[in-house]
């Protein structure tokens, strides 16, 4: 489907989103909250902030959200009753202000939970997200989204994306079949505007760092390689990257029950941990350290291309960002991509 | 599914007066994982328990909750029957119903819903129980005495003669105790020195007895079956082989005016001295503290005349360590004394002693060779005046008890003045006359009637002395509290039994509990009078209460029947109560991390450090584990685990916070 | 910086040490710890005032451990945690080389844990003036507000375990959080959970915590989570007199007491 | 530290002697002893048979003038006032809502914080450890010390000496070289309120006080509480009438025997109001003190 | 709160408190029924995440009691509880949770005057302060996806 250009001005985005929440539809929008950036529910735009590069946290909450009920048991002397998720009561979600990278996370997401068993909760909450991204007018050290395929004003993943330009107001691209539901139902929002406009004037410059091809092809060859030693030592397995990583689908599950009543619980889990493969019988196949973060790449970098044909990075650096020991994926991937030249 | 049955007491109607037994019944019959629920009457009697034994069998029950009295009563009893239904015993449990509920509740929808909550709390602990066998400990068949008054010295020839090993521990000089400064005894009135030196010789000579006498307990670590015990045997200054007792030394020792603890400082004794003629051991002890070759280094004349050569006065204080099964405790009482009664003027007049102070007077033995002369001047008093509950009984005093043996020795001591002073006049002031023993009313009786002691029912209210006589001002109340006044030569106050000396240090060495008195407390009032709380200790004598000698010798043989039975079998076996720490499959061994912060904690020292090495040896992990001979499973390591790696089986994590989870969640 | 430079060289020849952890230049103007193994790479090692990861956590790190003996750099936080850490005996005293950094960043060598005890018993180990500021101002609030002001905080959190896994007093390998029989603490991140879990992690720090600070900056929320280890640091401070990393051998405050401990609640 | 004192109704009246004796003794010491501002009766036995609210407040105004007045401590030589202020204190801190109560009655806030001295214990803190220096004649006399029933009982709330056999007053006695009798009678009652309705009851009783004390050669009996004082002093015909012999041994307060050993005149220490003259005969002075 | 019942529950030492309450009741001292026991062999055993876990499940007043120092049948189980309760009640202090809710005592085997004299006046604070509301607030708080 081809990209309709829109103009919509910063009052009728406002009314836009009251119209939006009208509808019952929750409103996420990056808040800042002691000097913390992250995704909230807003109910008027003036909450929605700008002067940011990215969110801590990944928007991966609205389909794959950090803790979820997946069923209901009761039991009584007589039976077990198990009552699964209500399917319906999952909330028409709008995800406004989302970055490309992070809407582009969702692609890796959906591959893995839909690749061979159809996880039908993930795939009821994505269905049930619109997003209206915000393409970046700025970039910091950590960002190389271009080196993954990506770019700031990149459309794939959003069903609206907004572009600021210099007057103030925003270039809205129709991407997909429910960014056109949206414009066509508050078609009075939003206004024509000429092709001529150039989005590129209004995007960040985000330099390519390394030839993503190259590894992919090669990065196999580097399983045994010393680099993977080298780059873990200062790891200290805390798992906060697999948490703010918009494409880490990882879950851990936990039954809760006090005899009467408990449900089955998802909550996510990093391959960082220790006891991530730890089996019962006591062995741990990745024991040591440099094995978890080689896991940890590879199977963004070379398990899941050759699987679902997505790359499980979008290069949005919030691993890098959250890290406490400063263990940083571009430079390690620089180095993987120097390595498997030679 | 879990198969529990819960059976509900009515015991008679103690608990059924305030909680709706069947309710509890019937709304526990609905809780998950319960398969019977009944309520009977007397759970405790053979029928109740047969009723749980049945009830087993039939339902194929793999937990049982019995809710009626306090466990620390009956657990062992429903326990037994438990286990003679074939089921593990340790998945049966009590719940408190009665001391912790309907004795304390009025009748009350809170009472039962009590009960309920309670029960399904017990329910809940029981299905996460798991089945515990008995640990198999041996048993060193060697029982200590501690005390060698007439307590000690009956419970230590009981386990002596059923063929077992005992060490016997006297802090004084010589065994005896009090029963051996006594003139004659109630109510047969043979002299105690008679019935007693035979026993206190066959201790001596007894084969399976070794007697440490001038000696304490030092610490006593262990439990049941296996304690360690240190024993200070205080230094004698005397070889006691080499001493053959001939007296030589004390007769020619220079200082001969200390005051004699034996005569209750009536009679004066030397500084190398026998405490009384027929003591056993009969060798001398030098007392340092006014021997004047401990003080200025002079002397040593005993050590010149000594037939033998048998002086030390170089000997150390000497600790022994030895094995021991099993502990009794007949540290027996002592004769309040000191300025306890002011009004009285004890410790200010002279002629104002303690009953234990007549006994010493009326005994041939004594300073005053049997005669009744007054301390003051040696005059025979015309006039004796003896004062009952000297402080027992008075909530203002401090002691509220009853001492027990007053009554009969006041009266036994009235008799002996009249029967010695035939023209005196004995006068006794009392409250009540308890001479519940047998043929203890005849006794008092012959005392008032052939005797003539004059018994006045009041109490006195001061002894003051005016010209020589000593006045005693109290009232009679059977004359309409007509104010009386007698001028007496002496008086004797029947003063309160207190418990000894150092009973309370003592008590904290071996780990047993004592009441506010400082007398050591029983395990059960009425069913457990000889036992107490910690394993493998027993009390006998006046330790426990005061207690004349009857009583105190039935309790010695009761103390010694309790050991016998430690000693009956090679193994003892132990409540499986114990803690202990994980093991997993290589190669994490355990989730034990080897902080080993559990270590100091342990007061058994039953946490070791064990080395995990692989087959070639090299060390892989230290990791703490615990001897299950040791641990008394306190538990305190559990609760301080961090990584939870301990846990202690009938009090698991997993059952103590389900109980909470039960208890609040109704 | 060159003595300390010089002074890893040294070490790496004579095969002393099999590796040095230090700090380095980390990407974007950060430091990120370093591990030394070669003579020649000493000279990466840095020491300025943005050097503040405890790198002790390194010492019983699995792979770090099977390198040998090794040496590490330590300021005054690194050096507490030597000792406190080996007084729970995961640290043998001829497993490291403490190269200490004074608070005027001289070299100073300890040959002995005992040395390295008799440095620390003279230095200040009281808690930072700017926590210490922010603990009196929570003090002073009722506890309803007290109760407001931490579960808003706590209610951040995302449980991702950062603060345990970058606290070196946190070694052990199935964590009670971990443990689900029972489950002590509900895994997921409900504001009651993350309560617990706080709680119950200051409780295990108490009388242990160096007071290094890494807990609170691993956290990806930026929860002042450390006030709470630093609440325990003062009150043990303040009730036994007794400060964690103090010397090798000292009984831990939690499994020793005196039969004099004054408290004022007991009934 | 400011010393309060509660002098009481006796001291202002029929015992004039023993509030100049506390003042002039105080005063040799150089301690300053100041009334309580604007003092009531304390209600002494009258209030507490009737009325126990009464009975409870009368005091608490006293105490709470006295710790509004910011003094710490509070003497009360009067046995009786002693003995009613202290048990009030003892009460109204058991109970929070008696004591709320009963400061709305007096209108007053009340702390019962202050703590309450009886003569003996003001000489034992402030006068004992200076008087063997101070002294000038000493009072070498042999003396019967008479407590009486207020001053030791009721000893769980007073905790005072002991009450059965007191020997404080004996140790202060002997501070000043007099040689204090052992006897019977230190705490038997002297008759007290009797002294007005039933003085020949007032006889027998105190009679065999001073028949005790005169047989044992005390030749001076000391008191510390005025009634104890009136009754052994004042109804002395009554004693002789019941004793049908004549008894001349003076009667002194504590107060008025240290006086004398540390030299205050006779005529300050008020000696000359007795009934019963107190004319002691000069005893030649020991050469060296001996101080037991 | 007029008809308010707190509901209290009360970790003892088998020993002492146990066998205390127990006196209690062979005494027949009437006592609130708002407590109700749960045994411990020491006061040793009793974990603070007991405590914590109480209030979650709607205690409304926690007692803990044992033997008194010196009289612990294991020697030294009470003394490390103590250090134990002073660390957890500061702790809990700082984070805000009600600890005037926890009442820590030491009652023997012959006090069972004190266990009764205990239960009635802590049950009456408690029922002053009423429910423990913010923390079961908290604890029935479903976990919120708001930080997306």
């Amino acid at each position: 489907m081809n990209i309709e250009k829109k103009l919509i001005k910063p009052a009728s985005l406002e009314k836009l989103v009251i119209l939006l929440k009208e509808e019952g539809k929750q409103i996420f929008a990056p808040v800042k909250k002691d000097n913390l950036v992250n995704f909230a529910e807003i109910s008027t735009l003036q909450e929605m902030t700008e002067d940011y590069i990215l969110t801590v946290q990944s928007a991966k909450s609205v389909a794959f959200p950090k803790v979820e009920n997946l069923f209901d048991i009761k039991t009584t002397k007589e039976s077990i009753t198990l009552t699964d998720k209500n399917l319906n009561e999952i909330p028409e979600i709008v995800l406004l202000g989302a970055r490309p990278c992070d809407a582009a996370g969702f692609d890796s997401l959906n591959a893995i939970f839909t690749w061979d068993y159809i996880d039908s909760i993930f795939v009821e909450r994505l269905k049930k997200v619109t997003i209206i991204g915000m393409s970046c007018n700025k970039y910091d050290a950590k960002c190389f989204c271009t080196s993954m395929n990506g770019n700031p004003g990149d459309t794939k993943g959003s069903d609206i994306l907004l572009t600021k330009t210099n007057d103030g107001n925003y270039l809205a691209e129709i991407i997909t079949e429910k960014g056109k539901g949206i414009a066509d139902k508050h078609s009075s929002l939003f206004e024509s505007i000429s092709d001529t406009i150039d989005k590129n004037k209004f995007i960040a410059e985000v330099p390519v760092k390394f030839d993503l091809k190259q590894i992919l092809e090669n990065i196999n060859k580097s399983f045994e390689s010393d680099l993977w030693v080298e780059q873990s030592l200062r790891c200290i397995s805390c798992g906060s990257c697999a948490y703010v990583c918009p494409t880490c689908a990882c879950f851990d599950i936990q039954d809760i029950y006090n005899g009467h009543e408990g449900h089955r619980k998802r909550s996510w889990d990093s391959c960082g941990f220790g006891l991530f493969t730890l089996h019962t019988s006591g062995h741990n196949p990745r024991e040591v350290q440099s094995q978890r973060w080689r896991q940890r790449v590879m199977h963004k970098f070379a398990y899941m291309p050759d699987r679902q044909q997505v790359v499980g990075c979008v290069g949005c650096g919030r691993c890098s960002r959250a890290c406490p020991v400063d263990m940083n994926l571009k430079e390690h991937l620089i180095n993987l991509a120097e390595e498997v030249v030679k | 599914m879990a198969r529990i049955g819960v059976f509900v007491c009515h015991c008679g109607e103690n608990i059924s007066a305030t909680v709706d037994c069947e309710k509890v019944a019937s709304v526990a019959s609905g809780f998950p994982g319960v398969a019977y629920s009944t309520s009977y009457k007397y759970m405790c009697s053979d029928p109740g328990q047969n009723l749980v034994k049945d009830a087993i069998k039939e339902y194929k029950l793999d937990g049982v909750v019995v809710a009626a009295c306090s466990p620390r009563m009956h657990e062992p009893t429903f326990r037994r029957a438990t286990a003679e239904a074939g089921l593990n015993p340790y998945l049966c449990e009590m719940a408190n119903l009665r001391e912790h509920c309907s004795w304390v509740h009025d009748k009350v929808e809170a009472t039962t819903n009590k009960a309920i909550d309670t029960v399904r709390t017990l329910v809940e602990k029981v299905k996460r129980n798991t089945p515990l066998h008995p640990i198999r400990v041996p048993v060193t068949k060697t029982a200590l005495v501690i005390g060698g008054g007439v307590a000690g010295i009956q419970a230590a020839l009981d386990i002596a003669n059923t063929g077992h090993k005992v060490i016997m521990v006297e802090r004084d000089p010589s065994i005896g105790g009090h029963m051996s400064q006594l003139s004659e005894t109630f109510p047969t009135l043979d002299c105690s020195q008679c019935i007693l030196t035979p026993r206190m010789v066959e201790i001596a000579q007894h084969p399976n007895i070794t007697l440490y006498t001038y000696a304490e307990i030092e610490s006593l670590e262990g439990f049941i079956g296996n304690f360690k015990v240190k024993i200070r045997k205080k230094s004698k200054s005397i070889d006691e082989k080499a001493c053959t007792g001939c007296g030589l030394c004390s007769t020619k020792c220079p200082t001969k005016k200390i005051s004699s603890e034996f005569e209750q400082h009536l009679g004066k004794r030397p500084a190398i001295y026998v405490p009384f003629p027929q003591a056993v051991p009969n060798k001398p002890v030098i007392d340092k503290e006014n021997c004047t070759y401990y003080l200025k280094g002079k002397c040593r004349i005993c050590e010149k005349v000594c037939p033998t050569k048998a002086i030390r006065f170089d000997q150390p204080d000497e600790i022994l360590e030895v094995e021991i099964g099993a502990v009794v405790v007949a540290t027996g009482f002592d004769v309040k004394e000191t300025d306890f009664f002011p009004e009285y003027g004890y410790g200010k007049y002279k002629d104002v002693i303690t009953g234990l102070q007549f006994e010493r007077i009326a005994s041939a033995s004594g300073p005053t060779q049997g005669m009744i002369r007054r301390p003051s001047d040696g005059e025979i008093p015309k006039t004796v005046v003896f004062i009952k509950c000297a402080g027992s009984r008075d909530p203002a005093k401090g002691i509220e008890y009853c001492s027990k043996i007053c009554c009969m020795y006041t009266a036994k001591h009235a008799m002996l003045y009249k029967h010695k002073v035939h023209d005196g006049n004995a006068f006794v002031f009392y409250m009540d006359i308890r001479a519940g023993g047998k043929n203890y009313e005849e006794f008092v009786r012959r005392a008032i009637t052939e005797d003539g002691a004059q018994y006045i029912r009041g109490r006195v209210s001061k002894v003051y002395e005016k010209n020589g006589k000593l006045i005693v001002s109290g009232a009679d109340t059977l004359l309409g509290s007509m104010p009386v006044e007698i001028e007496a030569d002496l008086v004797v106050l029947a003063t309160a039994s207190v418990a000894s000396k150092g009973a309370e240090e003592l008590a904290q060495k071996l780990h047993i509990s004592y009441d506010s008195y400082k007398f050591f407390s029983e395990a059960h009032p009425k069913l457990k009078p000889v036992e107490t709380n910690t394993g493998g200790i027993f009390l006998a004598g006046a330790c426990q209460a005061p207690k004349d000698i009857p009583e105190s010798v039935a309790m010695a043989s009761g103390a010694a029947v309790k050991v016998a039975v430690l000693f009956s079998n090679d193994e003892l076996t132990r409540e499986p109560i114990v803690a202990e720490v994980n093991r997993i499959a290589p190669p994490m061994y355990s989730t034990c991390v080897g902080c080993f912060m559990c270590q100091p904690v342990c007061p058994y020292q039953a946490i070791e450090r064990e080395q995990i090495k692989d087959r070639s040896g090299n060390l892989i992990k230290e990791l703490a584990r615990i001897n299950p001979g040791l641990c008394q499973g306190c538990g305190t390591c559990v609760a301080l685990c961090r990584s939870k790696s301990i846990d202690l089986h009938g009090y698991t994590n997993n059952q103590v916070l389900a109980e909470v989870v039960a208890l609040l969640n109704d | 910086m060159d003595s300390i430079r010089k002074k890893v060289t040294e070490l790496l020849e004579s095969g002393a040490v099999k590796v040095v952890i230090g700090y380095g230049e980390g990407s974007d103007n950060n430091v990120k710890a370093i591990f030394v193994r070669k003579p020649q790479d000493a000279s990466k090692l840095i020491y300025d005032e943005r050097c503040v990861q405890n790198l002790a956590f390194y010492l019983m790190k699995h792979e770090v451990k099977h390198m040998g003996k090794r040496g590490v750099i330590a300021p005054l936080s690194v050096m507490r945690t030597v000792l406190q850490v080996a007084s729970e005996c995961q640290l043998k005293e001829d497993e490291v080389v403490v190269l200490g950094i004074t608070s005027e960043k001289e070299l100073v060598e300890f040959s002995n844990l005992k040395e390295l005890e008799t440095y620390i018993s003279k230095s200040d180990l009281s808690l930072p003036a700017k926590e210490k500021e922010i603990m009196d101002k929570i003090e002073a609030m009722s506890p309803a507000e007290r109760w407001q002001y931490w579960t808003n905080q706590l209610s951040k959190c995302i449980k991702c375990y950062a603060c345990r896994a970058a606290c070196p007093m946190c070694y052990c390998i199935r964590c009670q959080v971990e443990c689900n029989q029972p489950q002590w603490i509900t895994a997921e991140a409900t504001p009651m959970g993350n309560v617990e879990w706080h709680l119950m992690r200051a409780m295990h720090l108490a009388g242990r915590c160096v007071n290094c600070g890494e807990c609170a900056r691993s956290c990806p929320m930026e929860i002042p989570i450390n006030l709470l280890t630093y609440k325990t640091v003062s009150m043990v401070k303040g009730n036994f007199e007794v400060y964690a990393g103090a010397s090798s051998t000292m009984e831990s405050v939690l499994s020793s007491y005196k039969s004099d401990d004054k408290e004022n609640f007991i009934r | 530290m400011k010393i309060g004192l509660y002098p009481g109704c006796s001291l202002k009246g029929s015992s004039r002697e023993y509030n100049e004796s506390v003042n002039a003794l105080a005063n040799a010491f150089d301690i300053t002893l100041e009334e309580v501002p604007d003092w009531n009766c304390c209600g002494a036995t009258a209030a507490h048979n009737l009325n126990h609210e009464l009975s409870l407040s009368l005091p608490a105004r006293i105490l709470a003038l006295a710790e509004q007045a910011g003094m710490e401590m509070l003497v009360i030589p009067c046995a009786a006032c002693y003995s009613r202020l202290t048990i009030v204190q003892y009460e109204l801190n058991q109970d929070e809502e008696l004591k709320k109560k009963v400061s709305e009655i007096i209108e007053m806030p009340y702390l019962g914080n202050i703590k309450i001295l009886n003569v003996i214990q003001f000489i034992q803190q402030f006068i004992l450890e200076k008087l063997p220096a101070k002294i000038k004649q000493p009072f070498n006399y042999k003396v019967a010390c008479y407590y009486g029933c207020l001053l030791v009982r009721p000893h769980g709330i007073l905790k005072f000496d002991r009450p059965e056999d007191p020997l404080t007053m004996d140790e202060a006695m002997k501070a000043v070289g007099a040689d204090s009798i052992d006897w019977a009678f230190k705490v038997e009652c002297c008759g007290a309120g009797m002294s007005v309705a039933r003085t020949d009851v007032v006889g027998k009783l105190s009679g065999s006080i001073m028949k005790d004390a005169v047989d044992r050669g005390a030749e001076a009996i000391i008191v510390a509480c005025p009634m104890c004082h009136s009754n052994l002093d004042m109804r002395r015909p009554d004693i002789n009438k019941a004793l049908s012999e004549k008894i001349t041994t003076p009667v002194l307060y504590i107060t008025q025997a240290l006086g004398l050993a540390v030299g205050i005149d006779p005529k300050t220490l008020g000696l000359h109001r007795h009934f019963v003259p107190v004319n002691l005969p000069k005893k030649e002075i020991q050469t060296q003190m001996e101080v037991k | 709160m007029a008809d308010f019942e707190p509901k209290i529950v009360a970790f003892v030492c088998n020993w002492c408190t146990y066998a205390g309450a127990d006196l209690t009741g062979t005494s027949r001292i009437k006592y609130a029924p708002n407590v109700k026991i749960i045994r411990f062999p020491c006061t040793g055993r009793i974990d603070f995440m007991l405590l914590m876990k109480s209030f979650a499940n709607g205690a409304d007043g926690i007692i803990v009691s044992g033997c008194h120092p010196n009289d612990c049948h294991y020697t030294s189980g009470n003394f490390h509880a103590r250090r134990r309760w002073m660390v957890f009640r500061d702790l809990a202090e700082f984070m805000g949770i009600d600890v005037n809710r926890v009442c820590f005592s030491w009652v023997s085997a012959a006090e069972g005057a004190k266990w009764a004299e205990i239960v009635n006046t802590f049950t009456d604070e408690v029922r002053k302060r009423g429910p423990y509301k913010e923390y079961i607030d908290l604890a029935k708080m479903e976990h919120k996806n708001v930080i997306l």
